[in-house]
């Protein structure tokens, strides 16, 4: 049976869990708010990286396929996944291409 | 003698659509029905439920005390609509999305996996007309061929593709809800609710 | 909300604090989420949010007040703009802000936006134009363009027999009382970094006292438009951008 | 929502099939000689829109979708001026901002049908179904000394059929109708039977055309000498009366010795059905009394059938309002109890047959009063 | 027409001058504080927009003339959601148009005044004097569920009193309240004192100003959930039962062992008056009852006065409106009369007292039945 | 009316025949009655008398049926392009024609002609503004002009507080449903001849079913402004015709 | 005891300003009073009237059964307030403009050439000023200090150019009613109608 | 006492008297319906050769005084006080300047 995908639980002021999407353990730039993603992959084509899909695996609270960065090492925080987002799942981080600070 | 069925779950899920099959499936039988949907809060997106009322006279009352059967397809309608079965009732659970299970021990509880018998039949989204299957196989409310009728006609003349999908999606839940049947024991009163 | 920035990690983005933290009635792909955003980012940074009072319009952003953390009053459809201009008669140091959609604004609530518009009141007017009805199932709205097919024009909108696309920003910008109107567009993130700038610009001119200020956003109702998500921005940008195009439309601000 | 499984074309006279109340009585006006229709979207009443949408271009016939219920009901009034057949729908907000024009047309006597689907209010309220408008439609909606026939149908079958009446009514009185249907009326799906009726066509002699020939005529409320519109008011008084002595309709079930009636209409008559059904069966003499039209409101009959009664329980989708009326009707010679649910939402059957054991109660224990406690 | 003679600064607190209703009612609203006023012009009512035209300004306080009667009353809202004390009035036509908005505020419960001076319907009509919105203003203006507290003034020094009165309730029971004056009223002029009263200020809990540091409030009508739209229904009900529990007004002249009473208000009333002395000098024990609370309105008093009494008759400018809450008040106990004038007359005291006679005749010489003829 | 004429003489000048002989209610010099004649005129020699359904406004003009004698059908305050839309869409033969004051048009009918115009409707709209509600007794409109006073601005119209006067025909004349828009005055003997002429074209515009018609005529009223016929003349000429100019707005029949 | 007159006339004759000054004046002599416009038809232009009514009480009833006394103007308003006059009432009619007569021999009718007055004191349009002065001077409803302290009131502060020809038309119709008094003869009972 | 004036009654069909404010005998190149006419001189304005004036003598059914002809030779039948009369007060006829024909 497939679970149903539980994560941040939209609760005002609650702390963001470990990035989902990402393998335990690894760094990711983004935090997704996994059960307010409607599953409607305008992010995924806003993404010139091609990091990001749907979790045809699971279906959240809401009824649908989550979004998921698959590929985290392409990432490059450019935020435009999150600027395009309509239900503002997204917060980015700046990615840590190199040790002492920012790509950008 | 009017038995009322609830359909629930999320938006996108076909409820509406089953319950009008449903509607439908019965008038073809010549017996009377009324088919009333009913909107979660959002309208959009959210919860959507539709409850249809078949009888043998005019329908009466739109709303009723205590459902004869309930359809739930996602978790908050079984919240929601779980304790609305009336006792000796029948509830189908969409297995697939609901992990809790009513607590009743009054009313016939079939935990459908809807979504694999409808993946199975070729079509992972028709959920709602694998829950329907399931329960026409489990109460015999309708005949079989009254439903594949109203697929027929309501499919038919537009979405012919999609008709075999819904033909086979049903049987597969018909055949779910009757072997359901044949293997287990029933509660004594499945159809003493109003 | 708070997150937890990885060590070392500068935040990006991140939403903002004014959009409160839920998640929305919205469809998949709506853009209301968007604007909704940009809003709650323009007055964050301005610093608006403790003396914004918003009002809703009548549509599917009625739960505007639900996302976007300040003082709202819902008006009757269409109305929003004469609400808002009680509001700005009695309190001269709010900030007012209304927020409609096209079915609101450009059908029954022509001649409230005309008016304000007219008395040159100092509101801030968010003009979300989807070209459909979304919230009662789809019908034709004004915006609507020729040949769109919709619940109430099932075989596509014909001019004689439906009328023409009205173009309402253009036909507000032609009034002295508008200081500054705009279209932005939510189809990609540079449009949307440009609308932003429009919401931004258009609040100020509130703030400065210049007079009416409005930015249409065109934007995208997949389900109202019977389309996946994708296929609606694609429209959006294909097809809608050619006939709304983005831009400032009118900036008197520099007249005064 | 549109249903859209049923092509027009096998919408054929006399047939069964499963439609949707809005779009039920939008094929009725159509079939009924509807020349037009306008109108603007709202929910629970959209799907009637939308059906003329689609098949009022196919008899090429005008559909127009207004800016608004004002633009809406005052095309309406401009057609209907020139002798064409109307219909205009809309639902309780929309509804209220026909009151202008509806007092125009009542005063002008232009006929046309008005279809509420009434939802929960007030305000923007709610889309569940509702009869909180019924004091509206009946009494106050527009300024002035006016009334308009209120038919108020109770399933998708009967609706059709009023369709027809409401029509006929417009044109032989020269008013506005109102039909009042709730929510559920317009939302739900049942098996008609398809029994389709276009009234006759009556040449008028003053609807406005061009005058070719003839003197000019004006379609107009306005009589600025106040004897000149006490006399007009004088006339719609006289023809208001006529409308009351002769076009009131009510339908009774299980009267015959019941002790306890229920006076209920629409959605909230089904709910008493199924009540009245089971309370007889737990011993009650209980009976339906449904007002079919609302204005003219059938207080002689309903006087006389509870001149035989107990008590009289009034159930509505309202926090009380036909119950004024009742109360009018039977002016304190039987006890009325009064039963209601607001914002969308119904009293279930089993609410319903407990009111009856309270009147039951009430009006065997004590001497009868004249009026029970309210509730909720 | 703005007589225009009376400049503001005169107006002192106690003094005794000739002012025009409009301008009086409009005055005493800047003196009750009002801290607003939206308008369209109409006739009878367009000295009241006038007069704050010139008042407000002077006051520093803002006025607006709308681009309608829906802009008027939509400003309103939004003025008075933010806590504002606001004052809108309009006449017979332009009060249809607000039916939508005070279904609104009725629903969000914001406090505001709306003053109707009454001109003849239906429809565009006159301009003369009416009261065929009685129905309007107490049951069926909106849709939904809801009343609004109507105050009906019967001379100019009354409707300047109940101004502040009225926004007291308003602002107590959070709901809009109409003051019900008639086109008499509103253009005639009569000597006052002058007693200006300005509500005390209560903070509020719920209105708008920007949440500065607090949650965001909303006012809103909307509850889409059937069980939360029930749930504020129910509260708006108790809202309502409290005000007619506690807010009844009503005055009586020559009730002291009155076998005939008049039942009028507003201009009717002052009619009554003068019949009711005449009468009295004619031998007819008569004496008048006047609601000045239309809604609530004072049945169990008026119950009582009935109860003594051998006939009631009411008056109205109207073809009988009110007489249907008389009838609801006695319950056929007491017979009950109706004389009315329609579009702009007024019936002159000649008139009622014939049907004084007409009533005395009827009431002693065959046995009282509950509903007399009504004319005309 | 029939004239006697003396012998031998031709007459240069007569009352239109569509002209009801009866006096007017109208003030003394008020431009609604030329703008009646004008219309008279103009459906007359179109011919088009009998087959005419005009809709009359409230205003001071809602007793224009009771001058021209073509049938008519009376609107509620502002809403004669609705209740004409409604005529023209059941009587495609008729001849419709509606006539509004600036306070019907411009102010509570904004939707409404906005709409018609939007829709392209095939009407001819005759709008008298003489800037002032005239029949309530001399309010501020939409088109008041900026210092005016008016017993609803009795200190003069300010733009800052009253809001901008409205260029009402300027702002139709956008929208792609307006065949044709003009304005027309009734300041003297020749502006009243061109004023003639936009109106027969107006007419025209229908009858080729070509779109919606506009005629904006600008108007005195003489008692609303507080003047003497003939001031109110020369004010017409000297300020208001400087703000609203005449001529023809748009003309899009070449388009077609 | 209350005493009603009704002014009518054309609309520019000033008939609304006369009643005016009269509820005024009757104000000044602390009696109540209540003056109520009635607008013909046409509104702009055409036939308009006013009603005032002074008493010692506050004022009942608006309308009048009929009147005590009514100052016509021109030929309509004879034709419709003639009529109203109760027996033993006034009537005063421009005889300016007014030929005919009301033909009734139950009232004191007194003609009054209201332009001429007007002219002869400095302004002809002030024609309502000159007939409330013969008014006032054949019934003496009111005291003339009070109706000329209502002049100086209304019109003193703007206007005090016109106050002046106010004051002399008011005088002259003043005169022209005391010389009717003193020279004819009256009827018996000239107050009883109310 | 100053009469009041009474001429073309405005019954609709009526025909017109003589043309008021002429000399008897004399012929008129205008037909004055003079009880519609208010009085309002825009008329007077418009006739560039100062042929018209109120009659200050009279007053007409509608209570105002009523245009007349002044100076009937001096007419030009131009119209111009025709067309820019709101009441439609005039019926112009061609002037008889030549005997054989009209002046244009
Ligand atoms: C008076 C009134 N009429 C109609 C409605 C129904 N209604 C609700 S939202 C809406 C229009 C929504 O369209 P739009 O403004 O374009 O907003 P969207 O949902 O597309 O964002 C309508 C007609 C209403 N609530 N009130
Ligand atoms: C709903 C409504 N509101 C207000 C009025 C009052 N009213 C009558 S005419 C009018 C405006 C007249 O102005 P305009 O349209 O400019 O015409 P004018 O008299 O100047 O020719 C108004 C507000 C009304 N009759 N109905
Ligand atoms: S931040 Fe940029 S690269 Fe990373 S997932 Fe989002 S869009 Fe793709
Ligand atoms: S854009 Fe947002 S809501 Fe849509 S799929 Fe991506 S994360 Fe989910
Ligand atoms: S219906 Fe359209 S506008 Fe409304 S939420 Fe859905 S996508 Fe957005
Ligand atoms: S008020 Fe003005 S518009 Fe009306 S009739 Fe008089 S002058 Fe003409
Ligand atoms: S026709 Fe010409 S010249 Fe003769 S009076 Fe008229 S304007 Fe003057
Ligand atoms: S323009 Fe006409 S109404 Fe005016 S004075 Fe001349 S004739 Fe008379
Ligand atoms: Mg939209
Ligand atoms: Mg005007």
């Amino acid at each position: 049976m497939i679970a149903v995908a539980q994560d941040s639980l939209a609760l005002p002021g609650a702390e963001l869990p470990a990035p989902a999407g990402s393998a335990p353990g690894t760094w990711s730039p983004l935090h997704i708010a996994t059960d307010r993603c409607k599953g409607c992959s305008l992010c995924i084509g806003a993404c010139t990286k091609g990091a990001l899909a749907l979790d045809e695996t699971r279906v959240n609270v809401l009824g649908y396929h989550p979004i998921q960065l698959i590929d985290p090492a392409a990432c490059t925080s450019c935020a435009l996944c999150a600027r395009v987002c309509p239900d503002s799942v997204f917060t980015v981080f700046a990615a840590l291409k190199t040790p002492r600070g920012t790509s950008r | 003698m009017e038995r009322s069925v609830i359909f629930a779950g999320f938006g996108g899920q076909g409820l509406l659509f089953a319950g009008q099959v449903l509607a439908r499936a019965a008038m073809n039988e010549e017996r009377e029905v009324l088919w009333i949907p009913t909107y979660g809060p959002e309208m959009r997106g959210g919860t959507a439920a539709c409850t249809v009322i078949v009888g043998d006279e005019p329908i009466g009352s739109p709303v009723v005390d205590a459902a004869w059967a309930a359809v739930v397809l996602n978790p908050p309608s079984l919240a929601k609509f779980g304790p609305l079965v009336a006792p000796g009732g029948t509830l189908i659970v969409n297995a697939t999305l609901v992990e809790a299970e009513s607590g009743r021990t009054d009313i016939d509880e079939l935990r459908v996996p809807c979504t694999r018998l409808a993946r199975d039949a070729g079509d992972d989204r028709l959920v709602s007309v694998a829950a329907l299957g399931a329960l026409i196989g489990r109460t015999g409310l309708v005949g079989p061929d009254a439903v594949i009728a109203a697929l027929r006609e309501i499919l038919g003349r537009k979405h012919a593709d999609a008709l075999e999908a819904d033909l086979a999606v049903f049987d597969g839940g018909l055949a779910f809800g009757r072997a359901a049947n044949a293997t287990e024991e029933r509660l004594a009163a499945t159809t003493g609710a109003g | 909300m708070t997150t937890v920035a990885p060590a070392g990690s500068r935040v990006i983005f991140e939403r903002p604090e004014l959009l409160i933290d839920r998640s929305t009635h919205y469809c998949p792909g709506c853009g209301h989420g968007v604007v909704h955003r940009l809003i709650a980012e323009v007055l964050g940074e301005l610093g608006l949010g403790s003396r914004t009072i918003a009002v809703a319009p009548v549509g599917c952003a009625v739960f505007a007040y639900d996302y976007i953390g300040v003082d709202f009053v819902e008006a009757p459809h269409g109305r929003a703009p004469a609400v808002a201009t009680g509001i700005r008669r009695v309190r001269p140091d709010a900030f007012v802000l209304t927020y409609q959609g096209d079915g609101d604004l450009a059908a029954i609530g022509t001649a409230e936006i005309v008016h304000a518009a007219g008395r040159g009141e100092l509101l801030t007017a968010v003009f979300v134009n989807n070209g459909i009805y979304g919230m009662t199932g789809g019908q034709m709205a004004p915006t609507t363009l020729l040949g769109q097919r919709s619940t109430s024009s099932p075989g596509g909108r014909e001019a004689a027999f439906h009328g023409y696309p009205i173009p309402m920003t253009e036909m507000l910008a032609i009034m002295p009382g508008v200081a500054y109107a705009a279209r932005g567009s939510v189809v990609d993130a540079p449009a949307i970094g440009r609308t932003k700038q429009y919401l931004r610009r258009a609040c100020e001119v509130q703030l400065e006292g210049r007079g009416f200020a409005i930015v249409e956003v065109i934007s995208n109702c997949p389900v109202g438009w019977g389309m996946t998500p994708t296929e609606s921005i694609e429209r959006l940008r294909d097809v809608v951008a050619k006939q709304y195009r983005p831009g400032v439309i009118v900036d008197r601000t520099g007249e005064g | 929502m549109t249903t859209a499984t049923i092509p027009p074309a096998t919408l054929h006279h006399g047939h069964r099939v499963l439609m949707k109340g809005n779009e039920a009585m939008a094929e009725a006006a159509i079939r009924a000689g509807c020349d037009a229709y306008f109108g603007y979207p709202i929910t629970p009443q959209a799907e009637l829109l939308e059906w003329m949408a689609r098949r009022m271009p196919e008899e090429g016939r005008p559909f127009v979708q207004a800016e608004s219920e004002l633009g809406a009901i005052d095309m309406a009034l401009g057609a209907a001026a020139t002798g064409a057949r109307v219909l205009v729908s809309s639902s309780s907000p929309g509804i209220s901002l026909m009151a202008e024009a509806m007092s125009y047309m009542a005063g002008a006597e232009i006929p046309m049908v008005l279809v509420n689907v009434m939802r929960g209010g007030p305000g923007l309220g709610g889309i569940g179904p509702s009869q909180a408008d019924y004091f509206q439609a009946t009494k106050g909606h527009g300024h002035g000394d006016y009334r308009v026939p209120v038919l108020a149908p109770s399933s998708i079958g009967e609706a059709m059929a009023l369709m027809a009446d409401a029509f006929e009514l417009a044109e032989r009185y020269r008013t506005p109708v109102f039909i009042l249907a709730d929510g559920t009326l317009g939302q739900a799906m049942e098996p008609v039977e398809l029994h389709f009726r276009e009234p006759a066509r009556v040449a008028d002699t003053w609807s406005v055309r061009g005058a070719d020939g003839r003197q000019p005529r004006v379609v107009r409320s306005m009589h600025l000498e106040p004897e000149d519109l006490e006399q007009h008011n004088r006339h719609l008084q006289a023809k208001f009366a006529e409308i009351s002595a002769r076009e009131v309709r009510w339908a009774g079930e299980n009267l015959e010795g019941a002790d306890l009636v229920i006076v209920a209409y629409g959605t909230a008559a089904r709910v008493a059905r199924t009540a009245i059904a089971r309370a007889r069966a737990e011993g009650l003499r209980a009976g339906l009394f449904r007002p079919i039209t609302l204005w003219p409101f059938p207080s002689a009959a309903l006087a006389e059938v509870a001149a035989r009664a107990r008590g009289l329980l009034t159930v509505e989708l309202s926090a009380g309002q036909m119950v004024e009326d009742v109360r009018l009707a039977v002016e304190g010679r039987t006890p009325v109890a009064f039963e209601g649910r607001t914002g969308g939402m119904i009293p279930t059957p089993g609410e319903v047959v407990e009111a009856l054991h309270r009147l039951h109660a009430a009006t065997t224990a004590r001497p009868a009063s004249a009026t029970m406690e309210v509730r909720p």
